[in-house]
């Protein structure tokens, strides 16, 4: 086969696909006429929120739909062969030879019982014929670790994947993938679960392996940051059909499709334009001083117990009708800290001084009057929400529980929900006959019931889809003029922290590294973590300046370019 | 009102019902059915199946089998339901201290719980039926007090789960009370599975019951089917049918108790479903 | 560098879980106590098991000998001291030690219980395997049917139909006891009676446990098939078999190895009526006959040693648990 | 039978024949005897332990003086011949020469006087009570012993076999701890067999004692006792032949009858005149309604005792009339007679005012259910479905043999089933549950319902003292019409407990304790 001919048979064509759910399922067709190629070296990105069978045709292509969804129509060539006429030998041969595919969840996805190493080693062995000697696996093992940027393969191979980060799990999957030289990579979500530095880390790996490899990549994400940092040709998916694909400069500057639009709109652009007017600062609302706490994990007897700091002499001032975002990656400290100015964990130390009253001494009957005034709204708006109680219900309980008449409180409670978008009617029904987005919408509205003085936010938007998440960010910063409220954002998303706060803390495993107006931070960061991390936020090189053209070199341009001129 | 319907649509929960349902007319028609107590000796000593009127045969006093059968199942169930109660109450009183108060409450209580887990429990039982003599209450508090471990860890587990909840931390932020947030918000969120629990552990009751019984440590005045069979052992070469009855009810009533809880614990406890989409 | 610190780690825990054998070992000798006081009656009395032994003189020795005269601590202390040197009290009904009359019985209960656990393990989990592979066919609902019937099964009837059939009314096996009485049999021969004899104790036994096993193995099965790694083996082009042997069934085995140590307890519980059904000459057979002397030195001693074999078998699966698991060394998870 | 002919029958009897051995020419010697013992007995030395099981097997070890055939007159045991002075308080007893213990010491008249007086008033609560009876006792030489009562006691003469007062060794017992004397494993006595191993929960071997004093004796070689805790193993052994001898309760009542047919086995209810096992439902005569005579009445009337033979024991007894067992010296048949009766027992129940309540029940009465097993179990379901057809409620408790022995000892109880050996004489077996002097305070197997007569007592007294035995005879006469009027305790069965054997073994019931027994006459032909 000669060169030109490798590079114009696309590694993987997707023709007029559809995919069957089960019957009973909330559609019949899980995936509807999508057709779509991926060509050597290239980058494709299948977009969509949640449901819209995006990782549905990245399973079909390995041939590995669950039981009882199936192709009913169209074809998926994979490297020259359809998947679904292959033989149980053929379709093995296929899988991790021609293609291979890391998953979202690195953790889940490797075998808990079997050291990494036996992992990739079985991938080689699953494949090459002959089959190699032990000294070769070994030795390609090895390599395979090096180049995926492990430390120390030797100890690394040894190791099980519970004693490894999340981006190095992530990073021995791509190995694994990368065994036998894979022509087509498939990745589902392989950033999703992962901080943005590692994110970035390992999407940077996933690039740098296609440019070594010349693989096709198909890359399955929901954010639209992602896209625009790696993508050649982007696949806009909704309910399964395809809304709009082309390449990604071009959809990503002139989208055709209004849905498209809506959720390029829709991702956090770090605008700092609008930020809000300037701040009368009297006297701090709420005053943290000193805040330290440490988790033990006890691990039996006579062993040590493994300490955790989340926070380490954590201080901050809030003042009335200022948000302060507090941003930081998984393990930073950063919900611990809401969770201990609501006193829900108990600090080792410090004060958390609240309207004249440090809350860390307040007990009992004290501490409940206190807790009126600061109210939470937590990460998962399906937890936050009791089953068993009427939404009103939820809502009216808060006040009652302060002495309020149950008619008043319920009538309170229909403004509050008629105020937060929805209707009054909602107060008569139970929790699960709501989406994630409504759902978040009666916790605002029941933590604005007891009018609070302070507002937590405690990832309260991360759960959700982009879409729906621009919607509740504009509803808490609506509210939060309205009702004078000081508001604690808790997110690990920079770019939502520089849309909604006034200030901002980088916390990095329990200290604060850098604080300061969201302008002064995002814009001159002054510590290397913070710049790191802002470095990371995908898109930024796209998004950060919408008219896009100017000054800085950014990533994007150069790779489309140099993309470009390969071509 | 979705709950009964699910579990109406549940084909082997429905056959539990259903059995449970037989079982239970059984027990209470039974003094209508056989009038004469069945300690009566109405027929020959080991009279077989079918003759002089005992269709379940006689036994080595001439006793009805049948008649003993269908008082048994009285007394298995109120034995089997009594102690699956007092597990319940011990079980859930300690797994919600422990679940709620955690640090060293929780460190020992959950100590115990392990060793009475752990220990033989029908060893136990024998230790503290023979210490106490056997009577209806012994009896059952015996069971209780062996069967409560599982309740009381899934109770703390439950509450554990439930006590870091965000809905329950939300409950505590809006100034709810403790007892309003354990008895409000944990516990009816808490309760499905400790019911399911609870109606399984009926079934081990039961046959908790009959081995003490068959290890001649029930109740003398009650006519329990432990009791029919272990009177039975010994004569199973000249009356199979003194063991192979009674040994039946036990195995249909268990079989019917789990096949109901089980049903009950799929159509109360969505994860599975939620797992499978 | 990492075996090394596992291995220590093993050790470790392996020491701590002895400590803790003995503090349970102590727990249960100071309730044995608590339960002859609580006991009605008069614990001279009831130690001396038997009118016939029990006149006056001996009383008084009794107390005299167990300080009943003395203070409850001290009562306490001197029991708990003798305990921990194996000195389980003396049966008066049996007129011997009753440590020598348990450890005489035990290798019997021990020949049993551990065969009808490995068995119902082995068989278990294989066919529990096999059923969760194949979940939804015919074979699954016959073996979910099946376990479901022996789960709800009075393991002492299920011995007492085994013997109507096999040895009542077919004839083939012993229906009691622990070996052919009064024959000059070869040791290969004496070997093959005593695995005759132990047929249909072991077999009724082990299958309310190989019906629990098997249910929790097809579930775990299950599970495991829905996890991640599963589809990236899938992913990866395995084999069929090979994913089922590299990647399910260890995975799977974690939670079946952690039930069946909780269920150890349960299984010697179950041996002492098996043994009372079928005559064998253990543990379980000796509490009967205790029992119906009311033989308390012997039934707390029972009780005591029994307790410490299921959490020695405890011990045991824990570290098999260990090994199958390397998270559960570390701490981590 | 005046004195002086029963003392000349007695030595008459000294040279006698022992009744009931065949003579047939050709015993040979050899042969193994395998039978059951069921319980495990805890200890072999009778002399400190009386349990059934523990009697059987150290009956083969241990001998006494005399044995009883069936009609219960003594006959030579180690003692060749005895002498009962016409006062009836001196008994010199003659021993065969050349007997030895097992460890090959001579066995002399200082052991019997070290065992009677020494070892069996400490550890024995029968011999106890006969030996109190001794002023003195003396060895004048090896092979005399003289025993001197301190009153005349005609049954005196009844409690020298081998389960009431077994000989053992002075050499090894004296100075000692008997019962913790590490020589008790060892159970040297100087009976025919000898211990050779006893693997406990699998079977007691005994062999052949080498040294024993009678010629040829004994002709097996050893007798093997298996551990056989299961009724129905128990009886599959004896079917198969793995087990040639069975005795007491080793086979089921419920399985006995099966074997009164097979070919090559012997049945037989004889060897146990001695002990006459003798049951009833006793009743705590200290209580209402028990203390009321009609109720005791009653109650004789509602046990219908046909059917409680029939269906409890399988036929294996035989209706009780009264305090003495028809096997039994004195008994005598010609007593009231209680038939079963509702009607007759309502009407002596409604005559003492006892009337049903508004629920129908007269009474509710506790029944403390004996733990001795399947059979008591049974006997108290049945008497509790006969009280129910007269309106009373029996309330079965279970208890332990601890508790059962405290409650019934102490008078704690209302109604409970016992079950007492007569011993061969009313003086030894019936007296000691009717005389008021015997109302003990925790003593078991005393006077515990607590019945009190002195007319009784007198008549008691007189007969034990007497020593004519026609006089005797009109007395217990006496004694048993006034009971059986009374019904202190409600007489239910005399136990027939089978001996079933190999046809092939001879002699294996020659007297009157049965498979009790030292069997050196047995023989395998």
């Amino acid at each position: 086969m000669s060169e030109a001919a490798q590079i114009d048979t696309p590694v993987l064509a997707v023709e007029s696909l559809s995919i069957a759910l089960p019957k009973g399922g909330d559609r019949e067709l899980a995936v509807e006429n999508v057709s779509f190629a991926i060509k050597r070296n290239e980058v494709v990105c299948l977009v969509g929120e949640s449901g819209s069978g995006k990782s549905m045709i990245a399973h079909a292509v390995l041939s590995l739909l669950p039981r009882g969804v199936g192709i009913v129509a169209g074809a998926v060539t994979v490297a020259e062969e359809n998947p679904a006429q292959l033989d149980g030998r053929g379709l093995r041969r296929l899988r991790g030879g021609k293609a291979a595919m890391i998953f979202q969840e690195p953790l889940s996805s490797l075998n808990p019982l079997k050291r990494v190493g036996k992992q990739i080693e079985e991938m080689i062995l699953a494949h090459q014929q002959p089959v190699p000697s032990a000294a070769e696996v070994q030795a390609r093992v090895q390599t395979l670790l090096t180049q995926v940027g492990l430390p120390n393969p030797q100890l690394l191979e040894r190791s099980f994947p519970f004693e490894l980060s999340g981006g190095q799990r992530q990073r021995v999957m791509i190995a694994m993938a990368m065994a036998n030289r894979p022509a087509l990579l498939i990745a589902d979500e392989p950033t999703t679960a992962l901080d943005v530095t590692t994110q970035r880390q390992i999407l940077r790996l996933i690039g740098d392996l296609r440019r070594e490899r010349g693989m096709g990549v198909l890359l399955i994400t929901h954010d639209f940051g992602v896209v625009a940092d790696v993508a050649h040709r982007v696949v806009v998916l909704r309910h399964g059909k395809v809304v709009e694909q082309g390449p990604a400069s071009e959809v990503l500057r002139h989208p055709k499709a209004a849905y498209t639009r809506e959720l390029i709109d829709a991702v956090p652009k770090a605008r700092l334009a609008d930020i809000h007017g300037t701040i009368a600062r009297p006297e701090p609302l709420l005053e943290v001083v000193g805040l330290q706490k440490t988790f033990r994990v006890k691990r039996g007897w006579l062993q040590p117990a493994r300490e955790v700091v989340a926070a380490d002499g954590v201080s901050l001032t809030l003042h009335e009708c200022e948000t302060l975002a507090v941003v930081g990656e998984s393990g930073s400290g950063k919900s611990t800290l809401g969770r201990m100015i609501m006193r829900l964990t108990e600090p080792d130390a410090g004060a958390i001084r609240f309207g004249g009253a440090d809350l860390r001494q307040l007990r009992g009957e004290a501490l409940r009057q206190a807790r009126r005034q600061l109210q939470i709204v937590f990460q998962d708006p399906f937890a936050s929400l009791d089953p068993r109680q009427k939404v009103g219900d939820a809502i009216a309980r808060g006040p009652m529980a302060y002495g309020m008449s149950r008619t008043d409180a319920m009538a309170l409670a229909k403004r509050l929900l008629v105020r937060v978008g929805l209707s009054e009617t909602t107060a008569d029904r139970y929790p699960h006959e709501f989406s994630g987005g409504q759902r978040q919408r009666i916790c605002i509205a029941r933590a604005l019931a007891l009018k609070p003085r302070v507002l937590i936010a405690d990832e309260a938007v991360s759960a959700l889809d982009v879409s729906v998440q621009a919607q509740v960010l504009a509803l808490l910063a609506e509210l939060r003029q309205e009702m004078r409220l000081a508001m604690i954002f808790i997110t690990h998303d920079l770019r939502i922290a520089a849309e909604i706060a006034d200030r901002v803390i980088v916390l990095q495993k329990g200290r604060i590294v850098e604080e300061g107006s969201t302008a002064e931070v995002f814009t001159a960061p002054r510590q290397a973590y913070t710049r790191d991390l802002l470095d990371a936020i995908p898109g930024r090189a796209f998004f950060d300046q919408p008219g896009f053209a100017a000054g800085n070199a950014s990533e994007f341009d150069d790779r489309v370019q140099r993309d470009a001129l390969k071509m | 009102m979705d709950t009964v319907r699910a579990f109406l649509r549940h084909p082997s929960g429905m056959i539990g019902l259903v059995l449970l349902l037989v079982i239970v007319i059984v027990a209470i028609i039974a003094p209508k059915l056989f009038p004469v107590s069945p300690w009566e000796m109405v027929g020959a000593p080991f009279t077989p199946p079918g003759e002089d009127g005992l269709w379940l045969g006689g036994d080595t006093l001439g006793r009805d089998v049948a008649a003993g059968v269908a008082h048994g199942a009285r007394v298995s169930l109120l034995i089997g339901i009594a102690s699956a109660l007092a597990a319940m109450a011990i079980g859930v009183v300690i797994g919600a201290m422990s679940g709620y108060f955690g640090g060293k409450v929780d460190l020992v209580l959950m100590r115990m719980t392990e060793l009475f887990q752990t220990i033989p429990a029908f060893v136990l039982a024998i230790l503290l039926v023979a210490t106490f003599n056997p009577s209806l209450l012994t009896i059952i508090l015996t069971i209780g007090a062996v069967s409560w471990p599982p309740l009381a860890r899934l109770t703390r587990a439950e509450f554990l789960r439930l006590r870091h909840r965000e809905f329950v931390e939300a409950a505590l932020c809006q100034g709810e009370r403790t007892w309003r947030i354990v008895l409000g918000h944990i516990l009816p969120n808490a309760i499905s599975p400790i019911l399911v629990v609870t109606s399984l552990t009926v079934a081990t009751a039961i046959l908790l019951e009959s081995a003490l019984s068959f290890m001649g440590l029930g109740d003398p005045n009650l006519m329990s089917w432990g009791f029919m069979i272990g009177a039975g052992r010994t004569v199973i070469r000249n009356a199979w049918w003194m063991s192979v009855f009674p040994g039946l009810a036990i195995l249909i009533t268990v079989l019917a108790i789990n096949l109901f809880g089980e049903g009950l614990s799929d159509v109360l406890n969505p994860r599975v479903l939620r797992r499978r989409s | 560098m990492i075996r090394l610190g596992s291995l220590a780690a093993v050790g470790l825990q392996a020491i701590s879980r002895i400590a803790q054998l003995v503090a349970v070992i102590l727990v249960i000798a100071t309730f044995n106590f608590v339960l002859v006081r609580a006991a009605p009656g008069d614990p001279a009395q009831v130690m001396a098991g038997q009118s016939g032994a029990a006149d006056p003189k001996l009383l008084n020795d009794l107390r005299k000998e167990y300080g009943l005269d003395k203070p409850y601590l001290v009562q306490l202390a001197s029991h708990l001291g003798r305990v921990i040197k194996l000195d389980l009290g003396y049966s008066y009904r049996q007129r011997r030690p009753v440590v020598d009359l348990i450890l005489e019985r035990l290798p019997a209960t021990l020949l049993l219980t551990v065969t009808a656990f490995c068995l119902a393990l082995l068989i278990g989990t294989t066919l529990g395997a096999l059923a969760g592979l194949a979940a939804g066919s015919v074979l699954d609902t016959v073996f979910t049917v099946l376990s479901l019937v022996l789960y709800a099964t009075p393991v002492f009837w299920l011995g007492l139909m085994l013997v109507l059939v096999f040895s009542v009314t077919l004839g083939w096996l012993p229906p009691f006891g622990y070996e052919t009485i009064n024959v000059q049999l070869s040791p290969l021969q004496h070997a093959l009676d005593i695995m005759k004899h132990m047929i249909m104790p072991v077999v009724s036994l082990a299958a309310i446990y190989l019906a629990i096993y098997a249910r929790l193995m097809r579930s775990s099965i299950i599970e495991v098939a829905q996890q991640d790694f599963i589809k990236t083996a899938r992913a990866k082009g395995l084999s069929g078999p090979r994913i089922v042997v590299g990647h399910m069934l260890r995975n799977a085995l974690v939670p079946v190895v952690t039930v069946a140590g909780m269920q150890a307890g349960a299984l010697v519980g179950g041996a002492v009526v098996i043994e009372t059904v079928f005559a064998w000459p253990g543990l379980g057979r000796l509490t009967f006959e205790a029992l119906l002397q009311r033989d308390y030195p012997v039934l707390l001693g029972i009780f005591l040693i029994l307790s410490i074999v299921v959490i020695a078998l405890n011990l045991l699966t824990d570290l098999v648990y260990r090994l199958i698991d390397p998270r559960m060394t570390t701490g981590a998870a | 039978m005046n004195r002086r002919e029963f003392t000349m029958a007695m030595l008459a009897a000294g040279a006698a024949i022992p009744f009931g051995i065949t003579r047939a020419a050709g015993q040979t010697r050899g042969g193994t005897l395998n039978t059951i013992i069921q319980p495990e007995p805890p200890i072999l030395v009778t002399a400190f332990n009386q349990q059934q099981p523990t009697l059987t097997l150290g009956g083969k070890i241990y001998e006494g003086l005399l044995k009883y055939g069936a009609d219960l007159k003594p006959m030579p045991g180690m003692a060749q011949s005895w002498e009962i002075a016409p006062d009836g308080l001196t008994y010199t007893f003659k021993l065969f020469p050349g007997i030895t213990f097992h460890d090959g010491t001579p066995m002399t008249s200082e052991d019997v006087v070290f065992s009677c007086m020494k070892v069996l008033t400490e550890t024995h609560p029968r011999a106890r009570q006969n030996f109190a009876r001794v002023a003195s006792a003396e060895a004048p030489d090896p092979l005399t012993v003289v025993f001197k009562l301190k009153q005349p006691f005609a049954p005196f003469i009844g409690c020298f076999d081998c389960t009431s007062a077994p000989i053992v060794p002075k050499h090894i017992y004296e100075g000692t701890d008997y019962r913790k004397n590490p020589m008790n494993d060892k159970a040297i006595g100087t009976g025919p067999f000898k211990l050779k191993e006893w693997v406990r929960g699998s079977h007691v071997h005994l062999v052949r004692h080498d040294g024993y004093y009678l010629k040829d004796q004994p002709y097996l070689d050893e007798i093997v006792y298996r551990v056989i805790p299961d009724a129905a193993s128990r009886a599959l052994a004896l079917e198969n032949g793995t087990v040639q001898l069975v005795q007491w309760s080793d086979v089921e009542f419920f399985d006995v009858q099966r074997f009164k047919t097979q070919q090559n086995l012997e049945f037989t209810t004889k060897g146990y005149e001695y002990f006459a096992p003798h049951q009833w439902l006793e009743m705590n005569n200290r209580v209402a309604p028990m203390n009321d005579k009609r109720f005791r009445q009653a109650v004789m009337h509602l046990i219908d005792r046909d059917a409680f033979n029939k269906r409890v024991y399988f036929g294996n007894a035989k209706v009780a009339t009264g305090p003495v067992s028809s096997k039994t010296r004195f008994y005598d048949p010609n007593v009231k007679r209680y038939e079963f009766s509702v009607d007759k027992a309502k009407a002596l129940l409604d005559d003492m005012g006892l009337k049903p309540g508004a629920n129908g029940k007269r009474a509710e009465i506790k029944y403390l259910v004996p733990p001795y097993g399947e059979v008591y179990q049974r006997s108290g379901e049945f008497f509790r479905q006969s009280f129910a057809r007269a309106g009373i409620d029996l309330v079965l408790v279970g208890t332990d043999m601890a508790g059962w022995a405290e409650k019934v000892g102490n008078w704690d109880y209302e109604m409970t089933q016992n079950l007492l050996y007569q011993l061969g004489d009313p003086a030894l077996g019936v007296a000691r549950t009717y005389i008021s002097s015997n109302i003990k305070k925790g003593i078991l197997f005393s006077n515990t319902q607590g019945y009190s007569n002195p007319e009784v007592d007198k008549l008691f007294e007189e007969a034990a003292v007497s020593l004519d035995d026609a006089k005797r005879q009109e007395l217990y006469t006496k004694v048993q019409q006034i009971l059986v009027e009374d019904v202190p305790v409600a007489w239910t069965l005399e136990i027939e407990y089978p001996i079933i054997y190999d046809k092939a073994f001879r002699n294996i019931v020659t007297t009157g304790i049965g498979s009790h027994e030292t069997f050196g006459s047995v023989y395998k032909s």
